[in-house]
Parts: C-alpha cells; structure tokens; sequence
C-alpha cells in the first residue's frame, strides 16, 4: 500500500484540516463532530443543503461546499456513512430557518445515518427533506437488491438542487428540482485497477492485467462483471449501451454529458472517453448541451471512469449555469 | 442464576475484546462482497463503547449499560452497521427497562428486541445474507431453550452456538440487501461480515454469563 | 499496462479531440499542425501568451488556454516536446499584433523546438519573447546538467504573466513579470509509483512497496534518489528542507502554496500533504496568502505529489486574484 | 569510387530500417537514464521522412535528399532529438550544396558539418554523455581515413565503426547534457540512446555506400 498519509486512522481528519487550510475564503471545517459549512452559514431564509457518505470520493462532497452548491458537507470515515451526530451538527448549522435539504446516496448506510439525523433534526423543530440519489444503472433489479447507488448523479443533484436554494426557491421546490435531476440522471462506471482502503491495506478486488471490472461503484466494490480490456471507445460504447435505453435518452434530446474519473486515470484519458462518448450521442441524434470532465466522484486512487447523463431542459440549463463558488466547481463569480 | 449489570457490562467487554481480535477477518469478509470496512467500524464503535463504559455509574442498571452501548454505537461506527447494531442495543435495552436482574425470558426479550430493532431498520427478511440471518436463529434457539427450562447461561449458549450456525449458513446464499446486494449471484460462496460479527457478539454473551455463573458458583 | 486509449500514436490528437468538445465555449484546437487557441484569438493589441510541451502532463497546457492565462497551447506527443512548425503556427495564431511571449518550460528539448520556433517566428515580422522556467530544485547544479527542470511554477507563471498580459501590459511588461514569478518559485516532487509512457508499455522506472522516488521531474525520469517510503509529514517536510533554503524563503515572506498532484494520488492525500506544509509553513513564519491544490502538471498516472513555492507581492496578488477562465483554473467569470 | 544522391536517398531508407528494428532498444535505453520515447521519436521522424523521399524529384541532388530529411525530422521527431538531428542534417545538406557526386573529402566535410550542427545547437562537449560522443569519434576517424586515402566506402566505415565504438563508451560517463543529467551519478552504467541512434544513422551510412560500390563493381 503506497500512500501519502500519516496514521490510517488520521486520515479523514488532516485531509479536512488541510482543506479547512487551503479553502478559509470559502468554508469552515468543525472538528468535533466533523463537518464542513460554507464560511457564511446559516444563510437566513435560503434552504440548507446538506450532503455527506464516507470520505474516499474526493472532491465529493466537501469540494462542493460554496455559493450555489451544498451548505455543508459530512465526510464519515473511508467509504463509511458518517454518523447520526454529525449530519444532525451540520443540518443545525446550516438551518437558516428555511428547512434543510438532505441529499443521500442510496447504500443502507448512508441512508440509514441520514435517516436517523433526519429524525433527531425533526425532533429539534428543524424541517428535513431528503432525496435519496440512485443513478447507477450497473445494479440491475432493485427487487433484489438495496436498490441502485447514487454516484455521478449526486453532483448535479447538488449542483442544480444547490442553484435553486441560492435563487430563493422554497424546501419543496428545491426538493422537487433534487427530484427530477436524479430521475433523469443516469450513471454507469468502470474500473481498471482496484483501490486500496487506507486501514485495510489491501486491493479492493483483483484483475488481471488485461481485464477491467464492469459495473463498478464507488467503494471499490466488485462491479457486475469482470470483462477483457477493451480499446477506450469499445468501452465507451459498453457504458452508453447500458445508460441509454434505461431512461431511454431520445434522438432530439439535451443531455449534460460528465465524464468521471475514478481518482487515478489521467485526465488525457477521461477527454479520450468523453470524445467518443460525445461523438455516439450526436450519432444517436441526442445533444450535448453541457459537460463536466474530471474527477467529480472517486474511489480514492482507482482507475477507471465513469460516464452520468442528465436530461436537460431550459430550467434546468439556467441552474447550472448559475453562479457556483466552490473548492471543486466554480464559475461566474 | 440470572444475570444483571455487570453481566451487561462483561458483555461489552467481551464483545469489544472478540471484535479487536477479528477485525482484519471481518474487514477481508466485507472486502470479498462489500468495501472492506466492517471490522475497522465495528472496532472503532467498540473501542469507544469501552471507553464509554468508564464513565457509567455504579449503580447502573443492565438497562442502563446496553443504552450506552447502543448511543456509542450509533454516533462512532457510521455505515450500515453502525444504525444497524445501535437500534439492536437501543430496543434491548428498552426490553430490559426497569430490570435489576434478568432471567431467562428477559434474555430471551432482550434478544428478541434487538433482532427486532435490526429488522425493523434493515428491513431485511431472514435468508437475505445479513446479520439477520445470525440474530433470528439465535432469537430462536434461545427461546426454545427458555421454554425448555435453561438457566440463562443455557439460554445464551443456545443462542450463540445458533448464531455461529446461522453465519456459517450465509455462505452459499444470495445477498439482497446492503451492499453485497449488489454482486447479485456473485455473492454467493462469501460469508456475511455482519453476520458472523453478530455471532462474535453472541458469543461474547454467553461468555459473559457462563463467567458470572462460575464466579457466583465459586 | 492499463489505460483508457484507443491506440497509442492517436492518444494526443484523440484527447485534445475530446478537449476541443467538452470546451468548445473556450477554445477551439486545430487538428494540423496540432496546437490549441481560445475560442477569441487573436486578441488585437493584447499580447499572446504561447506555451506548450510534451503530452501527459495534464491539464498542463491546454486546461490553461483561456480568458487571463494562454492564448494557446501546443501539445507534442507523450512526453515529447512539439516540433517548430506547430509552436509557429499557435504563435502566428495568437499574434494580436502587441507580440508573443512563449513560456517553455527548461527541458533541452522544448527549449531548442522554441527556439527554432521563434526564429522563423521573428522572420515571420512577429516579436517574441521566451521565459524559460526552471523551479525544480531537485536539479542540484547547474554548471554540470542541463539546468533545473520547469515543474509547477510554470503555471504560476502562465496565471500572473496572463494576467498581466490581460490588463493590457506590453510585450516586455509581461516578460519581466513572467521572469520575476519563474525568479521567485521553487518545487520539488515525490513519486511513490512510476507511470507508463502509451507506446512504451513499461513502468519509467521501477520502485519496492517500501521506497519512494524522491526528486523526480514530470516526465517519469528516475528522481534524485531512492528513499524508504515514509509518512506523508515526514516526505512533506523533506520537500520544504529542499525548497525553503533554495531561494530562501524567509520568516516574514508572503507565498503562494501549490500543492500539486502527480496524476494517479487522490485529492484527500493532496489535502494530508497541504495541511503539513501549511503548518511547516506557518512554524517558519512564512504567511501563506494564496493556495492551490490539485492536479496541475501531471506525470500521466503516477502517484505522488510537488509542491510549489512562489513568492508574493501585492501585485503578484492581485494578478492572480483577477478573473481567469480556462477549463481548469477558473473564478470571477 | 564516389556517391551520388542515391546513396544519400539509401541512406535515409537504411536508416529508417534500422531504426525500426532498434526503435524498442532505443526506448528501453532513453528509459533508463531518460523519459523513454526516444526510439518513438526518432522512429516517427524516419518514417516520414521515407513518406517524403517519394515526393523528391528524379533530379535531386544529395544536399536537396539532405535538405529533406533535415526538415522532416525537425518537423516530426520532437524532443531533444528532432532539432538535433534536424540541424546536423540541415547542416550536412549545406557543405553537399553543388555537389552531384561526393568523394571522401566531401563525405568528411558532410559529417564534420552534420557534428558541428549539433554542437551549436545542443551545446555539449565531447565526453557528456550524448550523441555528440558518437558523432565526434566518427568524425576524426573519417577525416583519418580520408586523409590515409581510403574510399567513401572506407571512409565512412571507418565512421561508423568508431560512432559504435563512441556510444559504446558512453556506457561509464556521468551525462551533463539533456535529460540524463538530471539523474547525476546515477546516469552512470547506462548507454546514451541519442548516441546509439547516431551509431545506427552513421552504420546505415556505411552500408548503403557498400551497397553502392558492390552494385557498381557488379
Ligand atoms: N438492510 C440490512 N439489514 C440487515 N443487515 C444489513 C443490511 N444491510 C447491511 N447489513 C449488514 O451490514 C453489514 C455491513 O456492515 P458495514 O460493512 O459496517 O457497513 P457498509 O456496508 O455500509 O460498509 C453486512 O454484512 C450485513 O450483515
Ligand atoms: N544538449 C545536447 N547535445 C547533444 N545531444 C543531446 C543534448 N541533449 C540531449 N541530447 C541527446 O538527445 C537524446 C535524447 O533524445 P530524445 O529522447 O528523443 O529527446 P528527449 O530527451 O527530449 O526525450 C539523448 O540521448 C542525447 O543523446
Ligand atoms: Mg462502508
Ligand atoms: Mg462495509
Ligand atoms: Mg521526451
Ligand atoms: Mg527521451
């Protein structure tokens, strides 16, 4: 295990004291219970948001914390849900007195914590909503399953979700808009190489030198299938095959296209993925209105990618343009 | 011979003892079919249980002992494990509320209360590759003795011994719920992680009360 | 050898495709010869700001070409400094009639491309100037190498020089603070893995789970020396003892701390490594007044990290505080 | 026997073969004391410059098939190397200016030219660990052979044995130019690639003037 860290266990702890450092202009970070606000919360009469899930998938979520985006930001230990305490700290922090926004990915733990803190923060005269993000189409039936994760999704739920509260939208507004992004927002990944959890010092999962794990999440899970490695478009084209007809996308559609990248693939690669994924959707007659490529939602030092669509509509186009001021995402301001 | 708080507080003991000597087993079983944190959680949870322990007065009741457990668990393991095992603690203490000593059938409450609390979380059915799957036969077994006349230590034993069964049990099933869910068929040929660290905690009850039953034999 | 590619002689113009697509509201890329310009050039009476490189350093240069930094970019192949006819027709490209300034980093091969490349540039009736940078104090003595190596200050440079160039200062105004920031920067970098150039197909170099390659440039070159691998405030703290006595930066001093990843480190490292540096920082009386964390000039994806130094003055701050709009260095607009 | 513009264009074609066939040697070399592309680059460049000669007219002079690879390497290679090699030939294409045939002075005055280019351009000194110490040690055995009277074929036979025996004899220096240098003692032991390529290009030399005089005796 080659890692740039101290103890294991101190890791989540100094990574957020050394972006508590590095970001003073944009946010706070709290120590005990560990979270992190935006320097001007509670912004009065604006819905709090909040997110949060094991640390691992750096810039998420605290890189996201800022004007137009999350409030605040509750990093749990390496790919474990954050406890009750911390996100109920945060959701008071954050209260501005318009009722608070939950964003959840959906692993049982994630959504179990956020449950609880919900419940504690109802119990403290706060209003909680919650959406529950599930965009990974890799998990096939949700019948047999904990349901799909959230991943990519999750970024542009916070993003959009984030736009709407800065312009003044109420809880159930700013819900329904968390809402509908994550209905039309689709994610499928892949991964090249496992990751390693800093504690555990050993490989997520093993693949040989030419295969590629399919249908990966975020937590170096084993994916869906361990496939042969293929050239970059042919996987390009596996992933868009399994996002497309899910929703479906439609010739005639606009979509943001975000290409992910999983923490250690060079950004070169993810701009080789985003062209053929770019060049397939104008050959399916769907267009591509915006993008993001980067490492959005990772699994720390995995290879890999992962590629999100989202529906798109004016409404929508116009939140993401909006001014957003964070540590990962920033623009207009 | 029944039990009271200092079997509660032996209890967690033991069980953060069992957890701190397999937790690299418990994390390689999570990594197999989860994300590979199990036993660091359960660790970290119990460590601070322990240290939680220091602080509880003398006079505490089992009630009392299992609640701290239950909050320590809560707001230090995080993950699935984490609401999963603190609601267990949180509903077995309620079943214990206003109890010095406990015999048989109170263990038998306790137990049934905390699977309960784990299902009623969870919402995971037994057979689904979960700590459930440990917790209902040991629920079970340990009723079973109960109505057969056991001592708790009986009692405990019985649902132990059906825990470790039920973990071992996991191993060819499909998951359905939590994160192994997701591997669909491949999950299968894994034991559970919380599974079998629920037998681990069982284990350590029963060791508890077999230990207090000698003491007070002696 | 794992990489998201197709075949590995189309991996620059592939990427730089898939750069052009994602970022067609900032630049556009001319496949032949390859170099990249934003989207307004020329910009009449503004100077040009020309750099470029060897491929696999990204987002080093083309992430930069933008509103307050390049105006363009030209990218050779992995690790191979571009030939004169593409740094020629990206000069010719951005030339708004106030000349160009062509920022290269000190490697034998850029250098003698650049030149080459201003020669028939000059001949061409356009003024250029050159500032070569060469931060990386890891190169000891000059008198018996080819001179220190640019690493991260080059992108300090790239920002304030296009700041400048930005506020409309003239071709020697902008060379002189190009000159000063390249003056006042020093890095140094850490490898914990090596990377693997796509047509080679082999690991630059090869290191035991427990070293660290300590010294090492951006194009996978074996560093100073091998090192036991140790804690990440141990190894930060090695980099400060190279860098701080180097220019010396001194009790009292402003700075600019970067601290940049090699490719394949995650984010959450990057923050462990800042925080200590900060601190160490802050131990030494030296007044951290801008940060910078992320992957800036990368070794493909080699994990690891740099840090960067750069001396600040109150113009220097406020040049990289005005407005920059580039795919990866983006605020105010 | 002299050479003629054929052997300039054979010269290009051999050394395009060569550097195919060595270009995974070259790489592993630049690999080690360098950033591992050199063979890539060089490679890339050749093979142009084979694309190009078919575009040169039947009437070319050696300066003009000189003249072409100069610009095709300079324009393709990258690199250290591109310029290098791009002004050496450049450079060599200058003292073949008005020459159809070439005898062993002009071959003398050719590869003293191609060295100097290189010199101006890299700034290295003999002994620094690049292909200034191949290029050197086959300039004065040249100029020796010519001057005891050997033939072109000799002449640079002569060049080529010493280029090979110069980047042999890189193996033990400590390079002070170009990317090696940065690794300090630590370049020691390996052979400077940029100056096995010149012991390749000066071989190819050699042989398509062999080549040449065997299809004359013929
Ligand atoms: N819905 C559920 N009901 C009961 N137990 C569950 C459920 N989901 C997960 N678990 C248990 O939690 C264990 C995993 O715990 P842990 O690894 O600590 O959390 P996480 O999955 O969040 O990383 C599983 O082995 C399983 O026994
Ligand atoms: N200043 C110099 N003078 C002469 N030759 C040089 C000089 N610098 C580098 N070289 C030669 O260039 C070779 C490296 O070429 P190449 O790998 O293609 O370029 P780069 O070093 O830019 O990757 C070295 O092996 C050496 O022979
Ligand atoms: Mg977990
Ligand atoms: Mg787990
Ligand atoms: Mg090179
Ligand atoms: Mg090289």
């Amino acid at each position: 295990m080659k890692k740039l860290i101290n103890a294991p266990e101190d890791v989540v702890a100094e990574s957020m004291a050394g972006f508590a450092a590095a970001h003073a202009d944009l946010v706070r970070v709290v120590p005990e219970p560990l979270y992190v606000v935006r320097r001007d919360a509670p912004v009065a009469g604006k819905v709090g948001l909040v997110s949060g899930g094991g640390s691992g998938h750096e810039p998420l979520h605290a890189g996201y914390v800022g004007f137009g985006m999350l409030d605040a930001a509750v990093p749990g230990a390496v790919f474990t849900s954050p406890t009750p305490d911390r996100i109920l700290a945060a959701t008071q922090a954050v209260d501005g007195g318009a009722g608070v926004l939950h964003i959840v990915k959906n692993y049982t733990g994630d959504v179990l914590n956020f449950e609880t803190a919900a419940d504690l923060a109802a119990a403290n005269g706060i209003e909680v909503r919650s959406v529950v993000t599930d965009d990974d189409v890799a998990v096939k039936d949700s019948l047999y399953t904990a349901g799909r994760r959230g991943t990519g999704g999750t970024v542009l739920v916070e993003r959009i979700a984030g736009a709407a509260a800065e312009r003044g939208d109420d809880l159930a507004q700013v819900a329904a808009i968390a809402e509908g992004v994550n209905a039309d927002a689709r994610s499928m990944g892949v991964a090249l190489t496992p990751c390693i959890v800093p504690h555990s010092g050993e490989p997520s999962f093993t693949l040989a030198e030419d295969e590629m794990e399919f249908g990966i999440g975020i937590h170096g899970e084993p994916g869906r299938e361990t496939l042969p490695l293929e050239p970059a478009d042919r996987v390009v084209d596996r992933l868009l095959d399994a996002i497309l007809p899910d929703l479906p996308y439609e010739r005639g559609d606009r979509v943001l296209l975000m290409a992910n990248g999983m923490g250690g693939t060079p950004l070169s690669e993810l701009y080789i993925v985003y062209r053929r994924a770019a060049e397939r959707l104008a050959e399916e007659g769907i267009e591509v209105a915006r993008s993001l490529v980067g490492d959005q939602i990772t699994a720390l030092e995995m290879q890999g990618c992962a590629l999100t669509l989202l529906r798109l509509d004016d409404e929508r186009i116009e939140l993401w343009d909006a001014p957003v001021q964070t540590a990962s995402l920033r623009w207009g301001r | 011979m029944d039990v009271d708080s200092n079997w509660a507080t032996d209890w967690v003991r033991r069980s953060a003892d069992a957890v701190a000597a397999h937790r690299a087993d418990l994390t390689a079983l999570d990594r197999a079919i989860g994300d590979g944190d199990h036993g660091e959680n359960l660790h970290r949870g119990y460590q601070a249980a322990l240290a939680a322990l220091d602080g509880l007065p003398d006079d505490s009741t089992p009630a009392d002992a299992l609640m701290l457990v239950a909050t320590t668990l809560i707001s230090n393991v995080g993950g699935a494990a984490g609401p999963l095992y603190g609601t267990a603690f949180l509903k077995a203490s309620g079943a214990a509320q206003g109890l010095d000593e406990l015999g048989p059938a109170d263990v038998v409450a306790i137990l049934t209360a905390a699977r309960d609390g784990i299902v009623l979380r969870g919402k995971a059915q037994h057979g689904e590759k979960t700590m459930v799957d440990a917790w209902t036969p040991a629920v079970d077994a340990a009723a079973a003795a109960a109505e057969s006349g056991s001592d708790v230590r009986d009692v405990l034993e019985a649902a132990a011994s059906a825990a470790e069964q039920g973990a071992a049990d996991t191993e060819p099933l499909v998951a359905r719920k939590g994160r192994a869910s997701y591997l669909g068929e491949r999950s299968a040929g894994h034991r559970d992680p919380g599974a079998e660290s629920s037998a681990l905690v069982l284990r350590a009850a029963a060791e508890a009360a077999a230990d207090a039953a000698e003491r007070r034999d002696t």
